[in-house]
């Protein structure tokens, strides 16, 4: 799965930075009938989440209201140097996941 | 033939033209522009970041990427897709971009063909089309498109279908009209492959005309036919002068 | 499908005389206003209000390609608005509006629409009645 | 061939029919939304304010509708927003979209792309960390609702 993680890569003592993501995902709703007339099973991603130094800062439940590769922004303040970790989990039960480095100073 | 008079009679004109044409990206909502235009947001770069790591991935029994023989696509492929649709020696015929990545595969790479709206051919189009971004489209002056071409404006102005309408209907005679709440744009393919948000994803501009098509009950030529190139080749040649966008967003 | 055929033909023949239109119903049971104008409202079968505007409060976005239907039944008499719909060629060749009821001159038509008119005798009919009944501004 | 409007022109003509046309007033709240709505506060009651949600006015597809919400909060361990959740009227369920904010995110803000099945109210509803609710709702005008296929 495709995903384009746009994090700064540095970030003074206390600033509030930007965490951007696209995933490739067609999120399809369970609401869709398929060329053969019967609904497309739901496949959406469902739970995402961002953990900085381990701990998680934010959190999305999503429904299948979010658009097909879906486009999260959202923020985070940097303390430390540390890892950013972003993870996600679909209908299949496989959790996904994007790290980048924060450093701090 | 007055289409091939108007290509000859030189850059001037080309470019006065150019001024006056619109594309759909100008007659989209100021969101919608600045989803294209975000690298960040745009769906279609999740696209060029997969043809991104095709271009570097040896395929078939030769075992080649496309780097092998074409290097870094920044350089060998800038104002590629602007060029396109060529003539091919060997087939006798142009092809266009997919169908040009399409006969790499199988003379080169020596692997299995893919579809033209399979996700790796339009990554590997849309990665390579994004190479040209900015670059005006200069059709290419080959003679031997010219009859093509020709073809492709018959068939542009042919009234097709239950609903007996040509592209030029809309296309021409009627762009920047409503069809509903719909703006009709003045169809020129700047930036295919496109992500189109009615589709969800990316597509290619056979698949649009397949669309359009459908739309006045026509029956749908393949995507690849021999129509669907001159088609291409003539609205190529109609939109010469203006900028390459791909990966175009539009409604 | 002969009827669709026999009217294309009539048609021609009317050519020039288009101001004058079909005086003659194509079917024996009176056009239906209502039936018409959900049949002129429906964005799947008759597509009207995806080029036309109208008195159609029903409808938030409507087409300009066409003419405003406001008060059409003003200025067209009945057998000039059937002759419209059921093939606006006759009054101009160059014309965008589809031939409703005449399969002639179609090209590569879709295997679904192949044989078919867009809208039967009688829908043609209904239409026509309801657009006859639009008069002054808009309600 | 006719005259072409100008892109502002254009927009005008968009424009003008739709806004006095639109049906439902700003206040109309269908009853699935206003049980997930309910289900969300647990009844308390919800004060119009602190919350700014940005949806475009008008979309041309409802398939990816741009959606920014930010909530007025000093984030600090005392006192932060908890959670924002989205809510729609007319899409097949009323949820959107559920944000989780902690002190850390240093800004309650959040943004994605949401499918609108049709012109409508969204609402944004925030609890903070003192349980209280505070809301906001704009409408939007689709003119290509997502589901449809052209």
């Amino acid at each position: 799965m495709v995903a384009m993680v746009n994090i700064p890569e540095t970030a003074a003592p206390g600033e509030i930075v930007e965490v951007k993501i696209l995933i490739s995902h067609p999120m399809e709703t369970g609401f869709r009938t398929g060329a053969d007339g019967k609904l497309v099973p739901r496949n959406i991603i469902h739970d995402f989440r961002c953990l900085y130094g381990g701990t998680e800062v934010f959190r999305a439940e999503i429904f299948p209201a979010i658009a097909a590769n879906p486009f999260l922004g959202f923020f985070l303040r940097a303390v430390e140097t540390a890892e950013v970790e972003l993870l996600w989990t679909d209908e299949t039960g496989e959790e996904h996941s994007e790290r980048r480095t924060l450093t701090v100073g | 033939m007055m289409l091939r008079a108007a290509l000859l009679t030189g850059a001037l004109a080309t470019v006065a033209t150019a001024e006056e044409r619109r594309t759909g990206y100008e007659m989209m909502s100021p969101d919608l522009r600045a989803m294209q235009d975000d690298e960040m947001s745009n769906p279609g770069m999740l696209w060029v970041a997969e043809g991104a790591a095709l271009w570097d991935t040896p395929e078939g029994e030769a075992g080649l990427s496309c780097a092998d023989c074409h290097g870094g696509a920044e350089q060998s492929m800038a104002g590629v897709a602007a060029r396109y649709p060529a003539w091919d020696e060997d087939s006798g015929a142009p092809v266009d971009l997919a169908g040009r990545i399409g006969l790499c595969r199988t003379r080169h790479q020596n692997a299995g063909a893919w579809d033209r709206e399979s996700r790796p051919l339009l990554a590997l189009a849309a990665f390579v089309s994004r190479q040209s971004k900015g670059v005006p489209i200069t059709p290419d002056s080959d003679p031997r498109l010219d009859p093509w071409r020709d073809t492709g404006r018959v068939l542009f102005e042919t009234r097709m279908g239950q609903l007996n309408l040509a592209c030029a209907n809309c296309h021409d005679d009627h762009a920047g009209g409503h069809l509903a709440a719909a703006t009709i744009p003045e169809a020129h393919p700047t930036g295919y492959p496109q992500y189109r948000l009615q589709w969800e994803e990316m597509g290619g501009l056979h698949r649009r005309f397949g669309n359009c098509m459908a739309g006045v009950r026509a029956e749908p030529f393949a995507s690849g036919s021999p129509e669907y190139i001159a088609l291409e080749l003539f609205l190529m040649s109609r939109a010469a002068g203006l900028e390459m966008e791909a990966p175009a967003v539009r409604p | 499908m002969g009827r669709a055929l026999s009217c294309a033909a009539a048609i021609a023949i009317a050519g020039p005389l288009g101001a004058q239109g079909l005086p003659d119903p194509l079917t024996d049971v009176p056009g239906d206003p209502s039936r018409g104008h959900a049949i002129v409202l429906d964005q799947q079968k008759s597509l009207c209000v995806l080029c036309h505007a109208g008195p159609f409060a029903e409808v938030p976005f409507q087409g300009d390609l066409g003419p405003d239907l406001t008060g059409v039944g003003d200025r067209l008499s009945l057998p000039e608005l059937r002759l419209r719909v059921v093939d606006s060629r006759s009054v101009n060749p160059d014309t965008i509006m589809p031939p409703f009821h005449s399969l002639d001159g179609l090209a590569r038509v879709g295997a679904r629409w192949q044989g078919t008119t867009i809208l039967t005798a009688q829908e043609v009919e209904d239409v026509v009645a309801y657009l006859a009944s639009l008069k002054g501004g808009s309600e | 061939m006719t005259p072409r409007p100008t892109r502002r022109t254009a927009m005008a003509l968009v424009l003008a029919g739709p806004l006095a046309l639109r049906l439902s007033p700003a206040s109309a709240t269908p009853d699935t939304m206003r049980a997930a709505l309910d289900a969300f506060t647990g009844g308390a009651a919800v004060t119009e304010g602190r919350v700014t949600l940005n949806v475009p006015l008008l979309v041309e597809n409802g398939n990816a509708v741009p959606l920014k919400v930010s909530v007025e909060s000093p984030m600090t361990e005392d006192e932060f927003v908890e959670e924002v959740a989205i809510f729609n009227e007319l899409n097949p369920l009323p949820d959107v979209i559920r944000f989780r904010f902690t002190p850390a995110s240093g800004r309650a803000a959040a943004e994605t792309r949401i499918r609108l099945n049709g012109s409508q109210n969204v609402h944004a509803i925030a609890r903070m960390s003192d349980g209280s609710l505070w809301s906001a709702v704009t409408d939007v005008i689709v003119t290509a609702p997502a589901c449809a296929e052209t």
